[in-house]
C-alpha cells in the first residue's frame, strides 16, 4: 500500500507490505525491515534491526503527531491516489496574510491594535488570559489589520479568528 | 508517630493536594477534599477519603471562597486546614477566619504571615535584622509617575512586584521608562486577579542572579532552625521550571549564613511552621533577601529527599503543638535530588497552556525517583487553574548521577493528549551549562533563544515509519499483526453500554 | 561516574532486566534485550536500547538457552552480559561460556560460583571458615533410602533443598518418614526443571526461625564489604514476601558479627562482585548459614534506599574492574526500608498462579515509593515464567513510619486483570506482630490459618451499590450521567482500524 | 430500575433511580444517595454522604468484581424480571459432587487417584504445573472419582475438565 507523507512541508512517497507478521516500509531509497506491535492504544513498539523503538502516535485534526525518544514530529499520511486528486486541484492556500486563532479557551484581556493598522513581525496584536496567565500574541508577518473580531472582556473558545492581518 | 489531629481538611487542588492527602494517610488522620465543579473527577478527590463540591470552576467560587471551605471544613468535623500553596495560602485573612471558627490553620500565625508574606512588609522586617537587600521601594507605588519615579531612583532594570505575590504571578521586568505604563497595568491586572490585591512595588533587577532558597522550621515553644537551600535558577516567566538541593554554589559555610539570616529574619517576627526565605545571590555570592513565602514551596521535595524530612508531616506536627523534637545540629544533607515540573504548557510557543484530557499517561518509576503528580490517565487539565500536572524528583549520590537519574526518568514520561514542558526540561538536564552548575535566573531564556525548536530530526525515519504503519492501520487493513496473540487489553473489557457515551 | 561497557546485554525478562536497563541508561551504557515470543511486548523489550528474539516460550528454548544468548551477545556487540537472579544468573557453566566468548559475566568468577553456588560445597567452605551451621548432609543425597538414613539421623523436621537451587524452588519440608518419598519426587522434579539439576540434600529445620540475610560486594582488587542485613522472614512456601533493611531484630554488634561472618565466607573463595550470605537465626539471636546466593537479590532496593548505593550500578563498575571506592568504615545506614513483592497469584486460593491481562494498573507514589515493575497497563503476565509482577520498596525514618507508607501505597495500588498479592501484603502491614517486629519465616503460615479469606464486608454496601450501577450502565440507561462534560479519554482516541481486530 | 444483586448466596433487591445527574440506590430498607462518576473505564467514583470511594469493577463470567479499599466482592446483578424467570426455572444444579476443573493453562505432572477409588475432603487428586510451581489438587468433597479425563504430561486450557468426583 503506498502513501503520501508529508513532514515539514516535504512529500515522500511512503510503501508499506506485508509478509510474515512483519512490514517492509519503503521511504524513497530506504528499506526498513520492522517488527511492529501495538502493545496499548497509540503505543508502537518498534524492532528495526534490532534496535527498540517505542513510538506515540496520537491523530489530530488529520495529522499524526508522532513522538519517539523526546522528539515530536507531526505528519500526514495519505493514501497515495488521494494525495494526486487533492493535489492536482491545486495548491493549498498560502498568502502572505495572517489569521490569528484562539488556541485554547480563554478571556481576552487586550487589544493592542485598531483595524487599518500597519504592524510588522513581533508586534503585539493582542492579550488573552488563560489558565491565570496572560499571553501576549504577536503579529507574525508584516500587513494591514484586516478585521479585529473580538473585544476586551470576550470569552473564546479554540479556533475563533481572533485577528485577520493581510 | 502520634496523631495532632484527626481529620483535616485539604484547601486546594492538584498535586499539592494529593501530597497532603498522602501524609494524612500515613499518619492516620481523615483526608477532606474540596473541589470544583471542574474538579469533581480530579485526583484529589478520588484519593481523599472524604470530598465536598465547593461551587462553580473560578477560583473565586471555590478555591479562593473562604467561607464556603470554613462552612465545609465545620460541617465535615474536620480540625485543622491545609492550604497546601497558592490559592488561600498566604492570605492571612483566611488563617484567621480559620481560628475565628476553632479551626488549626496548618501555617504561620496571622500576624507573621502579614509581618512576612506582605513584601514590603517583610522588607522592612529584614532591614530591622540586616538581612542584606536588593534595592527598591519598602512600600507599594501608587499612581504611574510615582512608579516611574522610584524606578528612575533606584536605575532601570527595574522589576514590578505584586505585593502579596508568588509564584511567578504579577511579576514584570520593566527595562525602560517607555515600557513601564504597559508593564505596571499588566503586573496590577495579575495580582489583582490571582491574590485579590493589585498592590505593586518597584525593585532593582539584577543581571544573571541565582535564585537561591532557604526553608526553615518553627516550632510553637521557639525552636527555630533551618533544612538548608535549593536552588531555583532554572526559571521561565520568573516561574521555577527545575530545582535542586543542595545548590553547586552554595558551601559549608554560605550555608551557614544564608541559613542564619533566614532564621534571624522568621524569629524576629514570631514565625511558626514551614517557610521559605528566597534571595538573588551575585556571582561573588552576596546574597540579597527577596522575599518570604509563609507556606510549603513546590518544590519542597528536593529538601526532603536530602535531610530525609518530611516537610508536610513537620508542617502537621508543628501545627497540633508538637516540638520538633530536634535542633540545627542534627540535620544533615545526604546526596543531591533534583526536582522537575512537568507542566501541560508548550515551551516551544511561548510556554502557551495547554489544557485538554490526558488521554495517555506512562509515569517514570524505579530506584530514587518520586513522581508528585495530580492527574492520571483519563484526567482533566481545566483551563481555570495553573497548569501545574506534576512533579519529579530523582535522588543520586551526587550532582551528576542526579542529573543522570533526573534524564532517564524523563525518557520515561509520556503525557499523551496535552503538551508538557518534559522536552525542554530533557534538554536542560543535557545542556552543557547546567551540567557544569553554571546556572543563573537567565539560563533558559538564553538557551531558548540559542534553541532550535524544532525536532533535531535523529529520529525522522523512525517517525515516518510509525506515521505510516498508523496510516496503514487506519485505511482498514485488519489483517495486519499489530495485535498480539492475547486481546486487546481495552478492548476486551470494553463492553456495549459500559463505555461512556460519546 | 565513567562508563565501564559501552554495551551490555541482559539475560533476563521483568522488573530486574527492567531494573538493570534503568541502572545501564543512568550510566550511559546501551542495553541489549533479549526475549521469548511470549515476551515481544514485554516492558524489558520496550525500554531496551536494543532487543532481540531468543526463541519459543518455554525458557530451556529462550532464557535459559546458553548458545542462543551468547550468540546474541556478540552479534550485537556487547561487552558484557548481566544475568539478573533467577534463569541463569547461578549458572557457572553460562558464566564460563560468556568469559570463553570475551564477554564480562557481571557477577562472581565461575570457581568463586561453584564454590559458594552449589549448596554442598557451600557448606563445606563455611565449616572451614567457622561460620556456624544448620545440621544436615553436606553431599546430595541418592536414593531414596540415603534420604531416609540422613533425615533419621539429623532428627525429624528436615528440609530437602536443590543443591543449585534458589527462590524458593526445589524445597520441601518433611515433618516425619511417611511424607519423605513424595517430597523428594516432587523437590528433585523441581530442581530439575527450574535449575537443569536435580540433586538434592537434607537439613535439620529449625522451629520458627527468622531468615536474616548479608549482602556482601567484593571488588576484584581485593577489598571485601558488607552492607548489612536484610529481614526476610515472611515468606510463603519458602519464597519470600517482605523484606526490610535493616531486621528488628539485629543491633550494631550482631549486624558486624554477621557481616563479619559472610565477609570471611566470601572473601575465602576469592569472590568478586556483589553476592548474599543467607542465615537462619533462632530466638537467642544465634545465627546459622543458610545458603549463599552468588548473585543480585529480589530484594536488593531495601539495601539500597537505606544505604544510598546503587547496586546494580556498584556490579557493572566491580565487573569493570574498578575499584569499589569505599571501605566498610564508610558504610551507613540511614532509616528503615520495607520491600513488598506483588505476585500474580491468588493470596486466598494457595497463592494459585493468576496469569492474564493487566487490563487496568495504577501504581503508588508520592514521597520515598520506589515501584520496581515489570509490567503496563496492557502487559501480559504469561503462564511461562516466575508471577513476581512487581516490587514496591518505601522508606521511612524510623520502622513505624516505613510500615504506614508502605500501608499508603499499598492502597493506591490497583492491578485489575490478575490477581495479586496486595490484599495479603495489606494485612501483614497491619498485623499486631508485624507491627511488633514479632517475625518468624512461619507468621505468614500462622497469620493465614487464623485469617478469614474473605473480605471483611466493610465495604459491602458499596460494593454493592458500584455493581448496581454497572448493571444499570450495561442495561444501556445511556441517559445515565457517569461521565464528566469532558469526552471520555480513551474512547475519543479509538478510531475505527485504529484498535485491535478482538 | 430493579435488579437482583446477589453476594455470598444471598440475592437482594436493589434500584436504581436517577435525578439531577445523580442516582438514589435502594438496598433492602437502606437508601444511599450517590454522586457517581466515571474517572476511566472500570473505575467508578462514588461520593456518598461525603465519603469518597473509588470501587473497580471488572466483568468476568456474567459476574461482577468489585473492589473497594481492598476488599474484593463477586456480585451477580441480574434485572428482577429476568432473574425471576430463571430462579423460578428450579434451583442451579447443586449436588454433592466436585467437578475439579483447570483454573489456568498448564500441565499436568501427576495424577494421584484412579477410577472408583473413594477420596475423603484433603485427599491429593492432582498435581498440576503452571507457572514453574507445582502445585496439587486436593478434594473438597468425600465420594467416589467417576471420571479422570486428563493424564500425566497433558496440557490443559482454562476450563478443562480433569476430575469428576460424585
Amino acid at each position: 500500500m503506498r502513501f503520501a507523507a508529508t513532514l515539514d512541508d516535504r512529500t515522500q512517497m511512503v510503501e508499506v507490505t506485508e509478509a510474515n507478521g512483519r512490514f517492509r516500509v519503503t521511504i524513497g531509497e530506504e528499506v526498513s525491515e520492522v517488527d511492529a506491535r501495538l502493545p496499548a492504544q497509540g503505543i508502537y513498539s518498534l524492532l528495526i534491526g534490532g534496535i527498540s523503538y517505542v513510538a506515540d502516535v496520537k491523530e489530530e485534526d488529520g495529522w499524526f503527531l508522532v513522538d519517539v525518544n523526546g522528539e515530536s514530529y507531526r505528519i500526514r499520511v495519505e493514501e497515495e491516489t488521494r494525495h494526486i486528486i487533492r493535489t492536482r486541484g491545486g495548491v493549498e492556500a498560502g498568502h502572505g496574510g495572517q489569521v490569528l486563532t484562539a488556541p485554547m479557551p480563554g478571556k481576552i484581556v487586550g487589544v493592542e491594535v485598531t483595524v487599518g493598522q500597519a504592524v510588522k513581525p513581533g508586534d503585539g496584536l493582542l492579550i488573552m488570559e488563560a489558565m491565570k496567565m496572560e499571553n501576549e500574541f504577536r503579529a507574525t508577518t508584516a500587513g494591514t489589520v484586516r478585521e479585529i473580531r473580538v473585544q476586551v472582556g470576550q470569552a473564546v473558545n479554540p479556533g475563533d479568528v481572533l485577528i485577520v492581518i493581510e | 508517630m502520634k496523631t495532632p489531629f484527626r481529620k483535616i481538611l485539604i484547601a486546594n487542588r492538584g498535586e499539592i493536594a494529593v501530597r497532603i492527602i498522602r501524609a494524612c494517610r500515613e499518619l492516620g488522620i481523615t483526608s477532606v477534599a474540596v473541589f470544583s465543579e471542574a474538579d469533581r473527577e480530579a485526583l484529589h478527590v478520588l484519593m481523599a477519603d472524604e470530598a465536598y463540591l465547593l461551587g462553580p470552576p473560578p477560583a473565586a467560587e471555590s478555591y479562593l471562597a473562604i467561607e464556603k471551605i470554613i462552612r465545609t471544613a465545620k460541617a465535615s468535623g474536620a480540625e485543622a486546614v491545609h492550604p497546601g500553596y497558592g490559592f488561600l495560602a498566604e492570605n492571612a485573612a483566611f488563617a484567621e477566619a480559620c481560628i475565628q471558627a476553632g479551626l488549626v490553620f496548618i501555617g504561620p500565625p496571622p500576624a507573621a504571615m502579614r509581618a512576612l508574606g506582605d513584601k514590603t512588609a517583610a522588607r522592612r522586617a529584614a532591614l530591622a535584622k540586616n538581612v542584606p537587600m536588593v534595592p527598591g521601594t519598602t512600600e507599594p507605588v501608587g499612581s504611574e509617575d510615582e512608579a516611574a519615579r522610584a524606578a528612575r531612583e533606584i536605575g532601570y532594570p527595574v522589576m514590578l512586584k505584586a505585593a502579596m505575590g508568588g509564584g511567578g504571578k504579577g511579576l514584570r521586568l520593566v527595562r525602560s521608562e517607555g515600557e513601564l505604563a504597559s508593564a505596571l497595568r499588566m503586573a496590577r491586572s495579575e495580582a489583582g486577579s490571582a491574590f485579590g490585591d493589585s498592590s505593586v512595588y518597584v525593585e532593582k533587577y539584577l543581571e544573571e542572579p541565582r535564585h537561591i532558597e532557604i526553608q526553615v522550621l518553627a516550632d510553637s515553644q521557639g525552636t527555630t532552625i533551618h533544612l538548608g537551600e535549593r536552588e531555583c535558577s532554572i526559571q521561565r516567566r520568573h516561574q521555577k521550571l527545575v530545582e535542586e538541593c543542595p545548590s553547586p554554589m552554595v558551601d559549608d559555610a554560605m550555608r551557614k549564613r544564608m541559613g542564619e539570616a533566614a532564621c534571624r529574619l522568621v524569629a524576629a517576627v514570631g514565625y511558626v511552621n514551614a517557610g521559605t526565605v528566597e534571595f538573588l545571590v551575585d556571582r561573588q555570592k552576596n546574597f540579597f533577601f527577596l522575599e518570604m513565602n509563609t507556606r510549603l514551596q513546590v518544590e519542597h521535595p528536593v529538601t526532603e529527599l536530602v535531610t530525609g524530612r518530611d516537610l508536610v508531616k513537620e508542617q502537621i506536627r508543628i501545627a497540633g503543638g508538637e516540638t520538633l523534637g530536634y535542633g540545627q545540629a542534627d540535620v544533615t544533607w545526604t546526596g543531591w535530588a533534583i526536582e522537575c515540573r512537568i507542566y501541560a504548557e508548550d515551551p516551544y510557543r511561548n510556554f502557551m497552556p495547554s489544557p485538554g484530557t490526558i488521554i495517555g499517561l506512562r509515569t517514570p518509576a524505579g530506584p530514587w525517583v518520586r513522581d508528585d503528580s495530580g492527574v492520571y490517565e483519563g484526567a482533566a487539565v481545566p483551563i481555570f487553574y495553573d497548569s501545574l500536572i506534576s512533579k519529579l524528583i530523582v535522588w543520586g549520590p551526587d550532582r551528576a548521577a542526579a542529573i543522570a537519574r533526573m534524564a532517564r526518568a524523563l525518557a520515561e514520561y509520556k503525557v499523551v493528549g496535552v503538551r508538557t514542558t518534559i522536552p525542554l526540561l530533557q534538554h536542560i538536564m543535557a545542556h552543557p551549562d547546567f551540567v557544569a552548575g553554571r546556572v543563573s535566573t537567565h539560563f533558559l531564556d538564553g538557551m531558548l533563544r540559542a534553541e532550535r525548536p524544532e525536532a533535531e530530526g535523529r529520529h525522522r525515519t523512525v517517525a515516518l515509519i510509525a506515521a505510516a504503519l498508523a496510516g496503514y492501520e487506519r485505511a482498514g487493513r485488519t489483517t495486519l499483526p499489530l495485535t498480539s496473540s492475547r486481546p486487546s487489553a481495552w478492548k476486551s473489557s470494553a463492553r456495549p453500554g459500559w463505555s461512556r457515551p460519546r
